[in-house]
């Protein structure tokens, strides 16, 4: 640390930090115009101008990329100083008198009338003021190099290399957002008449997942960040304090020796445009359920505000259940949870809108805790309960006076009617459906599923937690569509099944297993390469073979396979078998 | 009296019996006519036991297992994949209808599949009619000689 | 009308019965000898890879498989248009008259012997191989173990079992042999033939020097005028294991020589209903029942008929024996049967000759045992002399090398006709008016075929089906009145 | 004191097992003064009238071969069974059918028609003259016995006391037998296998052997093998695993593969469904197609895995319907 003087006011600094910096320590406004704390300093606007003061010898400098040394002196609003400030400001104000950042900054500096006049007077609002910010945030920081500067002098202004598209611009917009004049501006054009992707994502490469993430720590996006596409920027890096930031980071494999294993791989969200009718995908404002959850969101893309595309508040929504689920077409089961968050959407939606709110629902399941009672109060809340799936999503008119809205066509059941409901938003309650990768994990632990594609439990009513492969648990909708509550209920038993287990020590196996009467084994080596487990060693100098207890599961297939029956298997013998043969047969030729 | 095929079904314990349970506590209706026994895997399958079925006076066989893939013993039925059409060869050599032989894949979940894989069977069998080797015509014949 | 039954025929391998009617004045009218089982090889062979049937058809005998194995394993060579390499043949052909040594000493020691050397009439307790060895002496005896012994070993080695041998397969041989081995086998083979001429003089000693046994032998009851046939090497020495099939009338001269591709050119097979077993006979000369002569098709083929086909033996000591038979017996061809066994203990010698040749042969040992086949397999006719007679397989395959068809003629069936003749013939010179029949005469006339060394093991290889019913009613003559059939 | 009476009779067989028991050679002396022999047909003067006079469990022990094809062999079957104390099926033939069984694969009809119609050497006969089993001949009638369908092993037929398997049994095997009998040591349970291994073919074997995988199969003539490995490793269908132990590997110590002369090893009913069972378990192969490729290589199972034990097999013989 060093100590030095601004306007007399002694300030103990870091030594070569720029005297700008130190001059913001003291709390000195020292006005500026080219300069971003994101760029290196570039001091070509000179509106930084400061007296240095050594002895008797005084010098001017910018403020901006002067580093401070012990002892030094500055002054910055010497009258040698405000007299430069005078002379740049009305420089700038003659040649763009209409620019606001200009204007602002001569009004703060009470500077007037220019003098003088420019010969290349540019009276538009956002001209450019060639402070050299974009070139430097995409040559220094973006490390695109796309960004200019040609010719000097009056003639001097930003260009792109040959004033063309350049592909090396990443389109990051960083220039844009720096530019003081909003003399570059990022245009999104329509793109093949495709209009620009309305994004529920996140809106900047790094942020933090949802308010409710654990831990809550912001990730980065590698596909839209600068970093991953230049090898620049890294902003976020010089601006985090306590340096969290890796780019370095990769995913990686861990391999964990475990004894037991609780699947819960969760579930898919069936994808509704495969109901072309509906229209998903295909109109605005037609949502599927968790896309809706993330705009309910406070922390989602609207801020937790429920707004159609144009950024207008929906004048009625309509709330779709059973997509996907109960229909014969696609999954013939219950997914269970849809009609509560139908109903808490509804309550969301009168909450935070004065929109109509249509449910169209073919049976209202409200079985659990204090279910039936939400419902109740949503009656009273004046949602309109339609009973009856809805036929269709058409583009249509809100009214006569023509303005565009989408179109609910169903058949109101309680009615007997048919019926074509105006709204401007759709939700859409999909069906709850297995993992893609469901089948791939199945057979990676061996267990079985069932005929609605969840993985199986050893049984519905009694062990509904654990599988057919010892010390392998399923809990959660990986096992079938349920709500929170079960799913807590389920894990937890499972955890205090694995508990017991761990607690015990010990794992009981089934007896069924194969065994080698060595008196009868000649070591033919059929069985050795048969199991799957590894289990059937040979035995060098006994020249028979051997079964290791331990590895082996029972299959039986060694057993079948030896052709010396020399290989029996426990539990299923061969006697056994043809016992329950002759058995079968007895009763069946009597 | 119609002929009713007496048919034995080897079935492994993981898919094929759980189909079958399945069916059963889903109360698929199904032919009678197959006698179930199960083996830890379709693996297990001794050849010998499905002659000796035959030898017993079994009409017809129906092995089932796993789908490839499915096998909770990882490739058990890799083996039945291969030896069934073996023992087809073989029992055709034996002058029987490799139709009264059957191998089929059927999932814990596939119940419905299960019986209807039963019907067919005991319909195919119904068509072929008894089999009645000829050691045990022989057999009956020499003791009515006796 | 009186009726003899002997049953089972004893001393011959196989099965065989024989029923002799007596007429009222208690002489022969009519013999039967038959053949009470066949195995049905010819059926059961087809559909199997032709290359294992040279280890099938072993079990057609298992006195002379290695003869069925030759057949075979010729049979097999030309099904695949092969020719194995020198090696292999050589060990083939040393292995086979090992073989034919060792099988003529069970044969004269164990089977035909005893009527000699125990007696015809001897208790019957005592005309077996032990009353032979009790006769010549424990040392004899042992002698004729170790032969067999010796010759067993031997082919072990290269048969690889030394019953129901495995080595020969299509294009020669699965397993060559080592010098050890050979000298060894030189050994042995130096062996046989001194045996052989032990066996020779054992043959002097006990049978010629009898007066009562030349009569027997020269008996007309024991004689027949019959053709001969046997395989003649090219200079018309009698080989065992290859060369073309010789067929000589009864007066001795060539009747035809045909490799053995054309047999069926020349025989033929009669069927008769009161036996399983069928009569071949020469096809150019025709059926005329059961009677001997030159007009009757009637031919033998026995180790005394490939002495009269031949032009000698190939080997010196054989052919001093071959001469001196002639001689002593009045020239070309010998008609009397129980001559066969002299002529018999002359192919031991002659065997073992042959054996101890091929046993001092360098190439015995040569590396290259195998021609692998490359042709697409079609037909094939593999013939050796048995012991008991001209071995035929015929095969015929499809293109995957699989029987669709299998003929076989087999030794002892070539004789059928000509044992048949022999057996009455023989009745009616034993058995006469008045004379009671006692076991010694009944024995005489089994001496009668025992002389062919019939091996009915051999002859039952096929088997009959369900009975298909046929009634026939002759009359006085045998002539069919009328005949019903059931199928 | 009186020596113990020895029978030794074949029904469908080659007189393999006969001479088996001469290559006893020297001892055959032996057992001939241990025993009385009082009915062996192959060798000594004995006809079936002298058995049939005999009282009943007279025999001590009787060695008998060859497979039940007719009724002759039947009837003396059920004869040496009632004279007989100990009754021994001796050799493959007795004890599981043998190579006769093999006959069991076709008809009494289809044998029939080729031996007495069809076969090229048979003259044809206007209307095809079959053997009768009862001829009537002027001079009066003869019988020959009446063949059976299917061939039998003899224990189809009565009860065995004791097993001796092999085509033909092995000599010393045969003596281990007999000096255990003549040593007057307590006999095993009746219904064991005697003069055989607990083991199987591969145990005798000196072939070294890898765990198998199969992709394809030759036939013995078809390649060169190398004598020091496993035939079935090589590809060669090979009976070893499936077959008892006793005859020292004869064969693949010979270069050829075994044929299961010695019978199914003690715990296996059927060798046939044992080796269709083991060899399909190690094909290289998952795609049906190509399984059904590797499978056809194998051009005769029937007559391959079934060459001695088909009349003994769980199915017995063939359907033809």
């Amino acid at each position: 640390m060093v100590t030095m003087t601004i306007d007399g006011k002694p300030v103990e600094v870091v030594e070569d930090i720029t005297i700008l910096k130190a001059a913001e320590k003291a709390g000195i406004w020292i006005p500026t115009m080219c300069h971003s704390d994101t760029c290196e300093p570039y001091g070509v606007c000179r509106l930084c101008s400061v007296e240095v003061v050594k002895g008797k010898r005084s010098r001017i400098v910018t403020a901006c990329n002067f580093p401070v040394r012990g002892g030094m002196t500055v002054h910055t609003n010497s009258t040698k100083v405000r007299w430069i400030r005078q002379v740049i400001m009305e420089l700038m104000l003659s040649r763009w008198p209409n620019v606001n950042v200009v204007k602002e900054m001569a009004g703060r500096l009470g500077v007037g009338a220019p003098r003088f006049v420019s010969l290349e007077r540019d009276e538009a609002e956002n001209a450019c003021i060639l402070c050299g910010a974009c070139v430097n945030m995409c040559n220094d920081v973006v490390k695109a190099g796309v960004l200019g500067f040609a010719h000097t002098g009056i003639k001097r202004e930003v260009v792109l290399p040959f004033d063309e598209q350049s592909d090396r611009c990443i389109v990051c917009g960083a220039c844009a957002h720096v530019c003081p004049t909003g003399h570059i501006k990022v245009v999104v054009e329509e793109y093949r008449g495709k209009k620009p992707e309305f994004t529920l994502g996140p809106k900047t490469p790094i942020y933090v997942p949802t308010l409710q993430a654990v831990p809550r720590v912001p990730v980065i996006d590698t596909g839209s960040c600068i970093h991953f596409k230049t090898g620049g920027c890294e902003t976020c890096a010089t601006v985090c304090e306590p340096h969290a930031i890796n780019f370095a980071m990769q995913d990686e494999t861990v391999e964990l020796e475990v004894g037991q294993i609780l699947i819960s791989t969760g579930f898919d969200l069936f994808d509704a445009s495969a109901m072309a009718q509906y229209g998903y995908g295909r109109l605005d404002n037609v949502y599927s359920s968790l896309e809706f959850e993330s705009i309910l969101n406070s922390t989602g893309p609207t801020g937790g505000k429920i707004l159609m595309k144009n950024g207008k508040e929906p004048r009625a929504v309509a709330i779709l259940h059973c997509i996907g689920s109960r229909d014969t077409n696609h999954h013939p089961y219950c997914s269970r949870v849809c009609c509560m968050y139908a109903l808490k959407f509804a309550h969301l939606v009168r909450d935070r809108t004065d929109a109509a709110i249509y449910q169209l629902y073919i049976d209202m399941r409200a079985f659990g805790k204090g279910y039936e009672e939400f419902y109740n109060r949503l009656l009273d809340e004046g949602i309109t309960m339609i009973r009856g799936k809805a036929a269709e999503i058409v583009e249509g008119n809100w009214d006569s006076d023509g303005e565009p809205s989408l179109k609910v066509r169903c058949e109101d059941t309680l009615v007997g009617k048919f019926r074509e409901i105006p709204v401007d938003m759709v939700v859409l309650c999909n069906a709850i459906e297995p993992r893609k990768d469901s089948d791939a994990i199945r057979r990676l632990f061996s267990i079985s599923k069932s005929p609605d594609g969840f993985f199986l439990e050893r049984h519905p009513k009694l062990d509904p937690t654990s599988t057919a492969t010892d010390g392998v648990f399923i809990a959660g909708c990986a096992q079938g569509p349920k709500d929170i509550p079960d799913t807590v209920a389920q894990a937890s038993s499972a955890a205090a099944r694995i508990l017991s287990l761990i607690s015990k020590g010990e794992v009981e196996i089934e007896p069924i297993r194969a065994m080698v009467q060595e008196e009868y084994c000649s070591g033919c080596k059929m069985c050795n390469g048969l199991c799957p487990y590894g289990a059937i060693e040979f035995l060098e100098e006994a020249r028979v073979s051997h079964v290791n207890e331990a590895l082996c599961k029972g299959c039986g297939t060694c057993v079948a396979a030896c052709p010396s029956s020399a290989m029996t298997g426990h539990g299923f013998t061969d006697q056994q078998i043809l016992a329950e043969l002759a058995g079968l047969m007895v009763e069946s030729n009597s | 009296m119609a002929f009713e095929p007496r048919i034995i079904g080897f079935l492994c314990n993981w898919c094929s019996y759980t189909g079958a349970d399945l069916a059963g506590v889903s109360r698929i209706k199904s032919a009678p006519n197959v006698r179930v026994i199960r083996t830890m895997c379709s693996g297990r399958v001794d050849p010998a036991f499905i002659l000796q079925a035959f030898q017993l006076g079994a009409d017809g066989v129906i092995v089932m297992g796993c789908h490839l893939g499915d096998c909770h013993y990882q490739n058990g039925n890799h083996k039945t994949i291969r030896r069934m059409p073996f023992l087809k060869r073989l029992i055709q050599g034996f002058g029987i209808d490799p139709r009264r032989l059957r191998l089929e894949w059927v999932s814990a979940s596939e119940g419905d599949r299960f019986a209807h894989l039963v019907n067919e069977m005991t319909e195919e069998i119904r068509k072929l009619g008894p089999l009645n080797l000829s050691v045990h015509r022989e057999e009956r014949q020499q003791a009515m000689h006796a | 009308m009186k009726q003899i039954t002997i049953d089972p025929i004893t001393r011959l391998e196989g099965h065989g019965k024989i029923d002799i009617f007596l007429n009222d004045n208690g002489e022969v009218e009519k013999t039967y000898f038959q053949i009470p089982e066949l195995r049905g090889f010819e059926q059961f062979c087809v559909g199997r890879p032709v290359e294992e049937l040279p280890r099938i058809t072993t079990r057609i005998c298992g006195v002379c498989p290695e003869a069925h194995h030759m057949a075979s394993a010729k049979a097999c060579d030309a099904v695949f248009h092969v020719d194995p390499p020198p090696t292999a043949k050589k060990l083939r052909q040393l292995l086979y008259n090992v073989f034919f040594a060792g099988d003529h000493t069970t044969h004269f020691y164990a089977l035909g012997g005893p009527d000699f050397i125990v007696g015809p009439t001897a208790p019957a307790a005592e005309r077996n191989i032990l009353g032979v060895v009790k006769k010549v002496g424990l040392e004899v005896g042992g002698k004729v173990f170790e032969m067999r012994k010796r010759t067993q070993e031997v082919l072990k080695t290269l048969g690889g079992k030394q019953t129901h041998q495995v080595t020969s397969i299509p294009g020669g041989v699965s397993k060559g042999i080592t010098m050890e081995e050979a000298r060894a086998i030189e050994e042995h083979c130096r062996w046989f033939v001194e045996f052989g001429e032990f066996t020779l003089q054992a043959f002097h000693d006990l049978v010629l020097k009898n007066k009562e046994y030349v009569d027997l032998i020269l008996s007309e009851a024991f004689s027949h005028k019959t053709y001969y046939m046997g395989l003649v090497d090219e200079s018309n020495r009698v080989n065992f294991y290859d060369g073309k099939i010789r067929v000589v009338d009864p007066d001795g001269k060539e009747f035809a020589k045909y490799p053995a591709a054309e047999y069926l050119d020349n025989i033929a097979e009669h069927v008769e209903p009161w036996t399983y077993l069928k009569m071949p006979f020469l096809k150019k000369v025709g059926w005329k029942g059961l009677v001997d002569g030159k007009e009757s098709g009637v031919y033998r083929a026995t180790p005394l008929s490939r002495l009269n086909v031949a032009d000698g033996m190939p080997t010196p000591l054989a052919q001093a024996a071959y001469e001196e038979m002639f001689t002593t017996l009045g020239g070309k061809p010998v008609h009397a049967t129980l001559a066969t066994h002299w002529a018999r203990v002359i192919e031991l010698l002659s065997a073992a000759e042959m054996a101890l040749d091929l046993s001092r042969d360098p190439e015995i040992t040569g590396p290259q045992i195998r021609t692998i086949p490359t042709m697409t397999p079609t037909e094939g006719v593999g013939v050796v002399e048995a012991p008991r007679g001209t071995l035929t397989h015929h095969y015929v395959t499809d293109e995957k090398g699989l029987v669709r068809e299998v003929n076989l003629i087999v030794g002892t069936t070539n004789n059928y006709a000509p044992i048949s003749l022999s057996i009455s013939k023989a009745a009616r010179g034993l058995i006469k008016k008045g004379s009671e029949v006692t076991e010694g005469t009944l024995n005489m006339i089994e001496m009668a075929f025992r002389a062919y060394d019939p091996c009915f093991g051999c002859a039952t290889h096929a088997l009959p089906g369900l009975r298909p019913f046929v009634l026939r009613i002759r009359d006085a003559e045998g002539e069919i009145l009328e005949e019903t059939r059931s199928w | 004191m009186e020596k113990p009476k020895l029978a030794l009779y074949w029904a469908a067989s080659c007189g393999g097992c006969e001479i088996a028991v001469l290559d006893l050679h020297a001892k055959i002396l032996d057992v001939a003064a241990a025993f009385d022999i009082v009915f062996w047909p192959v060798a000594l003067d004995f006809k079936y009238d002298s058995v049939r006079a005999m009282t009943d469990k007279s025999i001590d022990l009787c060695l008998f071969n060859g497979a039940i094809r007719n009724s002759e062999n039947e009837e003396i079957a059920r004869l040496l069974r009632l004279k007989t104390k100990t009754l021994v099926a001796f050799g493959s033939c007795a004890l599981e059918g043998g190579i006769p069984g093999l006959a069991n694969l076709t008809t009494k009809e289809d044998i029939w028609r080729y031996v007495y119609v069809q076969s090229p050497s048979t003259v044809k006969d206007a209307v095809g003259i079959y053997p009768q089993t009862h001829s009537t001949m002027p001079e009066g009638s003869i019988e020959i016995p009446e063949m059976w369908n299917t061939v039998k092993s003899l224990d189809q037929i009565v009860d065995v006391d004791y097993f001796v398997p092999g085509c033909p049994p092995q000599p010393e095997r045969i003596w281990e037998v007999i000096e255990h009998i003549l040593s007057g040591k307590p006999l095993p349970p009746v219904g064991t296998v005697l003069g055989a291994g607990e083991k199987t073919c591969c145990d005798e074997c000196t072939r070294t052997r890898n765990e198998k995988k199969l992709k394809q199969f030759h036939r013995p003539h078809e390649i060169e093998t190398d004598p020091k490995e496993c035939l079935l490793d090589q590809g060669i269908v090979c009976m070893g695993p499936a077959t008892r132990s006793g005859c020292g590997a004869l064969c693949t110590m010979a270069n050829v593969p075994c044929r299961g002369c010695y019978g199914p090893p003690p715990h296996v009913t059927d060798q046939g469904a044992k080796m269709v069972s083991a060899l399909s378990s190690v094909i290289d192969a998952l795609d049906p197609e190509e399984i059904e490729k590797i499978l056809d290589q194998i051009v005769d199972p029937m007559g391959t895995f079934y060459r001695f034990s088909l009349a003994h097999s769980i199915l017995r013989r063939v359907e033809k319907q």
